[in-house]
């Protein structure tokens, strides 16, 4: 399960955990050693870790194992419960909706959901939403603002689904639907990235009023090997690709595309989800709380602006 | 179909009634002989396998109401005959003689309770009225329930069991979808919420009204839920139909309906949709949140 | 083409002919005779059409050759435009929609097509609509809304139709969806039921401020033999249904369904459309000139009162 | 995909140009030998066959603004390079390459004009500049449009032609999205009308953004319109696309078009569009509706 830039890691864990069980074995004193090889580990994870590519991240964010959708409802979000369909085509189960608890605060919540084992994975279509889960969130946004509940959503997606029904149930339709619907949400509306930002499909429930993206999670217009694909005719320079794209975090936060980056623990999300869920917790109470104090009015206008003012120009002289 | 039924018998012999009665029975689902007691006192499931049979409207409220809390608003409109309807018996003699069976005047009772402590005006059809037909007083008893509802700052709680619209009544019959419908209009307003429950069968112009509009919108297991009729659509398509079509698990599949709830659950269910949607709920453990991941419910 | 009951008109009118054309050949002056016959034609007409009974009338509603919603769009309405398509799962062509002008004002017109020939009544499937039909008109009450335009529907439909896509498109919702959406519109509504006004599915686009009928249209909560059927095991039984339903506009107009009748030319609709559709017209046009007076509110109020009394009830005494 | 093309395109020739170029073209769909002059007098049809070809965002506003009416509004912004993006060539070197052959900063050409007598905002993306990838300027340009439009009380009409985002600008040009949706929302509530024209091919984000959210939208015939690119689908399934499979007709038939419009009457039926949405049309003999039935279009 280890990725590849893990494994020097994983080697040096392995060592030390030889060296105990050594030490225990022939009753010989060896923590000094020991502990000179913890430091070292922790050093190499720092090194790992914080000099990560921008292809790494990539496959941190998509790691097996990263909590997903579904793990932080039930782990952030208390008494959750799961409102199905969207009155028209069907259940998405790719995107997950319902209501419940965020720090005592009634939410609406929209998660995309993968799979958190292979069957799981063909199950949420690799949470790869049909138009019938953007439809879904839709209705979600209706109920929010009918009932004055803040939005959170959590965007894990390789994009919308590229499928002949799809296409003919109007995915592009749906989407514009949905990035109109929610850009007039009167209520307050959080996003995180918690994966997989996958171009129009994690935008369509990405327009809120603050967006925050996980340390190695991404957000892109384009997969790294779809970009690859188109400039280089050549999936695997999907690593290439990563770079230019600028889709990591720190990009993302200096492009002005996210408001927040939330650390992860040392190694990523899959290697303590139960404390990054937590951050991911606490972070989510804290904006709801300080976007609580802004009128309807407000609400509108921020969104408004945050995202009519995106993007980089030049006058012509 | 169940309306289809009632219209044909003139006088109903214990053995073909709707109603449980008789001291067993054989269930539909498992074939286990049940004793209509225990039936009875396990919410109408039955004892074997659970299958869902259709509960009298006293009982579904008590099941929801708590203790003490229900008190009555309906049952004081009775049914007018603005047709002079008459097929093999007059509608007035029809509908007196439900009304004296059912102990109401039409197929519906409606009233105030609380629900685990949320406030509600609770609408309930009688489907052993009439197959639970719509017609004037069904029509005007929700209307004035989502109405009062709004006035008084409560939820509503609708039971859905309906054949249909009450032909007898005719275009009159009709409008009633209407005048559920515009109804609602107050509890929006007021941005109170309006939870439908469709129970075994749901069908017809209740279907097509007010009992789809709900904010959120739950079914019993097994539930028939349709416009038109399974026999209709097989006249009309001459081809057998799919599995499972029109039943609550195969319109939830086709994103009709938010759930899919089991009787024994419902009233839980529905005091956690209240609460949410109504921001009352108080949280178990707030500190779980920041510190350790409470054992959230799914 | 001619009803049953409309034979003995037929012969009076083809001797009168005859009766001509001897005299023509023969050169003798037969005008007295003709004259008497005219006026014995004249009264039998009047007696068939005065006395239809119900189930006459319904055969009447349904008479090839009465003017279709398209007819009335083509003839009463200016520079029609047809908008096509639901935006979700197609575009239903038993459901007609547009722009037009209508006496100089620009309106939003919604039509219940059947065919005017076998070949058009089952492309149009016999006028009787999905879901995606009723959306298509909910798509169009909302334009009306945006734009502050009028809307006419013109009702004409056996009923919404009873197949295995329409049930799990949610028939059911989507005609509950409708008639909520209309009894909302911001904007004055005219309905005509301009042939068969087949329960839900015509109701759906019938929650108007006014509710017009014409004088051989029916509108009834079931098809007299689909009552028959259910009632006496026997859909032959239809006219005795029919009676029994009271779903002509005389009934209507007293049960307060109907708030005005709209003469037809002796002998129907069918035997004169252009006569028909000209009063159509002006009808419609005054009723829009007199409801374009009422503020938001007021038509709101107006057609809330109007839907919310419907019904006879007596107090337990 | 186009856009492919343009990216793999270092320098590109005369041949393999998008643009109308050369003496004689043979048409793609007829095979017969067409007069490129006679191509371009001919609003870029074929002349034997009708095929429509794609046009030249100023042969566009020629043929949709009444003559003389046109006055630009774009073209004093351009494209940075937020990414220092490099692939086989610099992103600022393919821009400027782009630019000073289509003579615009970007592929947008956007102004007010009078469409027979409406005022309207007309934004026309350029195919030819960069496959009509919308990045920075493109988003930015349109939701000036938008945003000037309601302003000035104009009714907004946009003609997509377009590969899908700029990929080079990478999540801003993503957010584009976003952008010209929010910006549509001060025409709505000025209650002006928006009007979308697509044309081949639209897809990708410019599709799922302010192209589909047009109060009335309309194609030109057998117009690519999608999400997702047949090739990327096909990857995915496996398996031949359905016939017409994302062409304007068969999108049309799915519910997701008003209308599929020639060319030739485009103009015309927009100026109908806008007309009867702002209530300004002339009824051309008011008289004939209360008298003899007018000759109605249909
Ligand atoms: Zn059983
Ligand atoms: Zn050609």
């Amino acid at each position: 399960m280890a990725l590849p830039f893990e494994k020097p890691i994983d080697d040096l864990s392995d060592r030390i955990e030889d060296m105990r069980a050594y030490a225990s074995e022939q009753n010989i004193d060896l923590s000094e050693e020991i502990s000179l090889l913890e430091g070292r580990l922790e050093r190499l994870q720092h090194d790992v870790f914080e000099n990560l590519t921008r292809w790494q991240r990539v496959q941190v964010a998509r790691a097996p194992g990263r909590p997903t959708a579904l793990d932080y409802i039930q782990s952030v979000f208390e008494t959750f419960t799961e409102l199905h369909g969207d009155r028209t085509l069907g259940d998405d189960s790719a995107m997950v909706t319902g209501l419940a608890l965020l720090g005592g605060r009634s939410v609406v919540v929209i998660g995309q959901q993968k799979g958190r084992d292979t069957k799981e994975n063909i199950g949420r279509n690799f949470g790869m939403a049909h138009p019938s889960g953007y439809r879904k969130a839709m209705r979600m946004f209706n109920m929010a603002d009918k009932f004055g509940l803040p939005v959170v959503t959590l965007i894990d997606t390789p994009g919308a689904y590229p499928g002949v029904a799809a296409e003919e149930q109007g995915q592009a339709w749906v989407i514009a639907e949905s990035i109109q619907r929610m850009s007039q949400l009167k209520v307050p509306a959080v996003a995180v990235v918690i994966g997989e930002g996958g171009s129009g499909g994690a935008l369509a429930v990405g327009v809120a009023n603050r967006v925050l993206i996980l340390e190695n999670a991404i957000y892109s217009v384009i997969s790294p090997e779809s970009c690859a694909a188109i400039l280089w005719r050549d999936a695997s320079q999907a690593p290439k690709a990563a770079e230019a794209l600028k889709l990591t975090a720190g990009d993302l936060l200096e492009l002005g595309v996210v408001d927040g980056v939330i650390k992860e623990p040392v190694g990523g999300a899959h290697r303590d989800p139960q404390a990054t869920m937590r951050c991911v917790g606490a972070r989510l109470e804290e904006e709801l709380g300080a976007l609580s104090s802004l009128s309807e009015t407000e609400l509108l206008e921020q969104r408004y602006a945050r995202f009519r003012n995106m993007g980089r120009l030049e006058s012509v002289t | 179909m169940a309306l289809e039924r009632w219209f044909r018998r003139k006088r109903p012999t214990r053995s073909d009634d709707n109603s449980p009665a008789g001291l067993w029975l054989k269930c539909d689902e498992c074939n286990a002989q049940i004793y209509r007691k225990d039936l009875e006192k396990n919410l109408y499931l039955c004892t074997e396998c659970g299958h869902h049979y259709k509960m009298p409207a006293d009982a579904r409220v008590a099941m929801l109401a708590d203790a003490g809390s229900f008190e009555r608003w309906s049952g004081t409109i009775k049914g007018a005959d603005p047709l002079a309807f008459e097929d093999t018996e007059p509608y007035v003699k029809r509908l007196e003689r439900a009304a004296e069976r059912q102990k109401r005047p039409d197929a519906i009772l409606t009233g105030a309770a609380s629900l685990q402590g949320e406030p509600v005006a609770l609408a309930v059809m009688d489907f052993f009225f009439a197959g639970g037909s719509m017609g004037s007083v069904v029509g005007e008893e929700i209307a004035r329930a989502a109405e009062r509802a709004a006035r008084e700052g409560r939820s509503l709680v609708t039971v859905a069991a309906s054949g249909g619209a009450r032909m007898q009544e005719g275009a009159l019959s009709l409008m009633q979808m209407a005048k559920t419908t515009v109804a609602l209009e107050a509890l929006s307003r007021a941005k109170l919420p309006f939870i439908s429950v469709l129970t075994d069968p749901t069908t017809g112009g209740v279907t097509a009204s007010f009992a789809t509009l709900g904010d959120i919108i739950v079914s019993e297991p097994q539930a028939l839920i349709c416009f038109a009729g399974p026999r209709v659509i097989q006249q009309t398509i001459k081809q057998d139909l799919p599995e499972g079509f029109q039943r609550a698990e195969f319109l939830l599949q086709k994103g009709m309906l938010d759930d899919v709830v089991t009787r024994p659950n419902l009233k839980a269910r529905l005091a956690l949709y209240l609460s949410l949607l109504r921001g009352t709920l108080t949280p178990t453990a707030t500190a779980a949140v920041g510190g350790e991941p409470g054992g959230a419910a799914v």
